[in-house]
């Protein structure tokens, strides 16, 4: 059955929050925010998801802090970043490429990374680009560290990188990131050759599994109606829901 | 206390500190394209935590030196072309925060403190760049290095509601991150929908989500004062306008000739 | 989430540190009067930021070993009887502190860093008693002394409220402190005069002041919860009630006899 | 005409007030409470009344620690304090009397005073008990001292002092207290016969005006129906108001 590629990253990140209590979602981020409607579907409503800027989807009472406050509580399971960049060591950049403050290329910036990945136990990195633009050996800046020295307090920190590739998960250990599976099309060589950092490879490589037509009926149907109350824009572009659905 | 939306504006000086709301917060454009038109100038934006139509058309107007926030951006409609021309062109000095920080020093204010703790942000550039922030031990536990953030007293914070009465009162509902900026602000103006004669305090369930007169300095009723930008429970944001100014704003013509339309032409300017 | 009182305050564990709210507040009576009929004992006690009746009466019951608070008063009732005599025989750990020392270390808690500065205090006999306040360079100007709580997290928040509903949303309108006191304990215990059908966060009005489920671990419907206290915009105090116990409550054998008339008596014990 | 001397208090406090935008009242403060009710009806509502624990008398929405915020962010001009024991340097007792923890004499406790006496510009002190046991030379605990040493962050302070004698200003240069005005039928000696601590006395000792009909009507009237919504039980033990007028 025919899919698109961000079908295939909801139904990639879906599995990974299966379990949770409470998954928040923040800025810029319909993929993810789709991934966490359908697992709580999955969930039968037990899993929790708080959107950003969501008028329907979020239980928020006190503000914008409470989403950080909530977090540092300890009563967020989950949370999605991206990055401009991406680097091996997990570092992510969301404030701008070549030079600060006066950058060539500058991003939106920081949002909530240099706080939520150091207080969610399970941080999903996302990036739809997957290219050494954006997967490269070193961000130029950090917005917030993949890992943090023993003294630090961080109850957080990164768990995978979905990308339009492949999905990679990270190993705190050794700080590195090891190839959880590929994505259909994709082989281990196109990864490396669009991939600026060294990561693991194991010594069998899975492939991401496909949607299901009931994935992709659910993706089309409720949660993206769902997701489209937050971002239209994705819900009729990417999902083609009419507008009257949203 | 009840007064026109220029009046209000008027109130605010070349060079204040200015915090405004996220776009899908308390987003006061009509008020953003009134105060282009006076002139104002040399403000100190402060995003909370981030923001998005507002920072760049005051930007792109040449409104602001300086902007703290999270981030600036137009979401959907992708990222704030006159925001990062301006980065580009170093016309505007940067403070990059992020939102929880943003937030923690409106709250230091909030209580009359110098100062407030935040866990996080340690290894992050935010901390080299940010000369104001600083890295404490935390006193109650040996070898527990923790960032302490300075108070962030806005001279203004400028937002829109839906509601407001005669008394000064303003309903902001669930978005209480406008009670924090009027509580930490010197001044807060305010544009809102309507006014109500009843007094919102009276009622139970409108009084929790009020934020009290004795915060509000100024209040001018606007309807439709978000448009573009949507208002949470009222009216969606205007989709085909926002695509239209994001279009015309990458160019630094384009954007002028969007003041020209909806800006300094008061007829269309709300 | 839905429960009954006495699986309700059956969760308390024997010394348990257990946040309480005023008597114009939240006041949970008749959750405090099962906790006696419970034998739950050696509770830590958080008067956020000061008690009445609830204290008083677990006090003179002897369920509790230690008591945090900025004061314990039965207002114009006069002096808390039980408490007076727990002090002056040195039944209770004492921890005295200021209204907004209490606030501050709970909103620590709520925000998950380990302390939070306060103003004032300085040359309080409060700051010679209290070992685990301490006092601070501010970090942002020189010679500037300033006090430092560390977090209070409790284990359990007990209050009442108005009205849940059966998502487990729990509406306390202005009383805000009760939201503090959920967003800053482990677990949060509710009694309330109605549960209702509809999705409190589901009424822009009602959202507004409502604590979300996410903090709330279990409710019991009690009408009356909160008597003979009053609860505001329902309620009134049962004044003469109050007097009786404050009459009786003067000696331990009239404790005694207020607890078995009105406490494990518990047909009159809501 | 006949008064009570709660009422004398009300009148001699509410002059204290005039001219300020914002007075806020604390617990068990009855007669502060009708003072400012008092003052507020002569500012002919210019001035915000701010009543703990009241229900209508209050405009806060953000909980407990709201007032304390107010205070700090230099939005409450006046504020009430008692004292178990008070000296003559303002230092406060609200803890009690005879040692620490066991006291002999017990009172409720500090409620915000070692915070508003820090922060509140006009800090009024008041007693209806005038005597050597709450007058006393130095208090047994601090609940709030009446001066600080120059470095440490105090905006607020004690302004005066008002009990059932006579009314005090405090001089925070000297840090003592200076006899401002003596009430009806008390003499300098009466209050330094019951006054523990010493005490400025100016060359002309002004007597304290007694309230007028004007005011005890509206003491007796709507500032007491007012006070009562808070205070039923001062309301009709002092007022003589009929609880169905509170």
């Amino acid at each position: 059955m025919q899919y698109r590629t961000e079908e295939l990253l909801i139904t990639a990140i879906a599995p990974m929050l299966e379990g949770l209590a409470h998954v928040a979602v923040g800025a810029a981020s319909p993929v993810p925010g789709a991934a966490a409607l359908l697992a709580r579907h999955r969930s039968a409503g037990r899993l929790r998801v708080s959107i950003l800027a969501s008028e329907h989807h979020t239980c928020f009472t006190d503000g914008g802090r409470e989403i950080f406050d909530c977090a540092a509580q300890g009563r967020i399971d989950a949370f999605f970043l991206g990055g401009g960049q991406i680097d091996g060591g997990a570092n992510i950049n969301l404030v701008g490429i070549d030079g600060y403050p006066r950058s060539r290329v500058r991003f939106p910036g920081s949002f909530g990374s240099a706080f939520m990945y150091f207080v969610v136990p399970r941080v999903i990195l996302f990036s739809v680009e997957h290219s050494r633009r954006v997967m490269v050996p070193r961000v130029d800046f950090v917005s917030a560290p993949g890992t943090s020295p023993d003294r630090v307090y961080r109850p957080g920190g990164p768990y995978g990188l979905v990308t339009s590739r492949c999905v990679f998960r990270f190993q705190k250990e050794s700080a590195r990131f090891v190839l959880h599976s590929v994505h259909p099309g994709q082989s281990l060589d196109d990864i490396r050759e669009h991939t600026g950092f060294e990561f693991d490879v194991p010594a069998k490589i899975n492939p991401t599994p496909e949607p299901t037509a009931e994935e992709l009926a659910l993706i089309r149907g409720q949660v993206g109606a769902d997701i489209g109350e937050t971002y239209p824009a994705f819900a009729r572009r990417v999902l083609e829901l009419e507008a009257n659905r949203i | 206390m009840i007064t026109d939306l220029d009046d209000l504006v008027g109130r605010i000086q070349d060079g204040a500190s200015v915090a405004v709301a996220p776009d899908y917060s308390g987003c006061a454009m009509a008020a953003v394209r009134a105060l282009i038109r006076h002139g104002t100038g040399n403000l100190h934006l402060l995003a909370v935590p981030q923001a998005g139509f507002q920072a760049d058309m005051l930007i792109g107007a040449g409104s602001v030196s300086s902007v703290e926030t999270a981030a600036i951006t137009l979401g959907e409609h992708g990222f704030a072309p006159r925001f990062t021309d301006a980065v580009k062109n170093g016309r505007i000095l940067l403070r990059d925060a992020t939102c929880p920080a943003i937030h923690a020093g409106l709250q230091a204010a909030e209580k009359g403190i110098p100062f407030m703790p935040l866990r996080g942000i340690l290894g992050s550039d935010l901390l080299v760049q940010r000369d104001d922030w600083q890295t404490l031990d935390n006193p109650f536990s040996e070898g527990d290095p923790i960032v302490v953030l300075p108070a962030i007293r806005p001279d203004v914070a400028l937002f829109h509601a839906a509601r407001a009465d005669r008394q000064g009162n303003v309903w902001i509902g669930v978005r209480r991150e406008l009670m924090l900026m009027a509580h930490a602000a010197k001044s807060t103006l305010v544009t809102v929908e309507e006014i109500s004669d009843d007094d919102l305090l009276a009622d139970e369930a409108y009084a929790a989500g009020t934020i009290p007169a004795l915060y509000v300095s100024a209040i001018a009723q606007v309807r439709d004062g978000a448009w573009p930008v949507g208002l949470a429970g009222r009216y969606p944001a205007d989709t085909a306008h926002l695509s239209e100014y994001t279009r015309l704003a990458k160019t630094a013509a384009g954007f002028q000739q969007y003041l020209d339309e909806h800006v300094r032409n008061r007829a269309s300017a709300a």
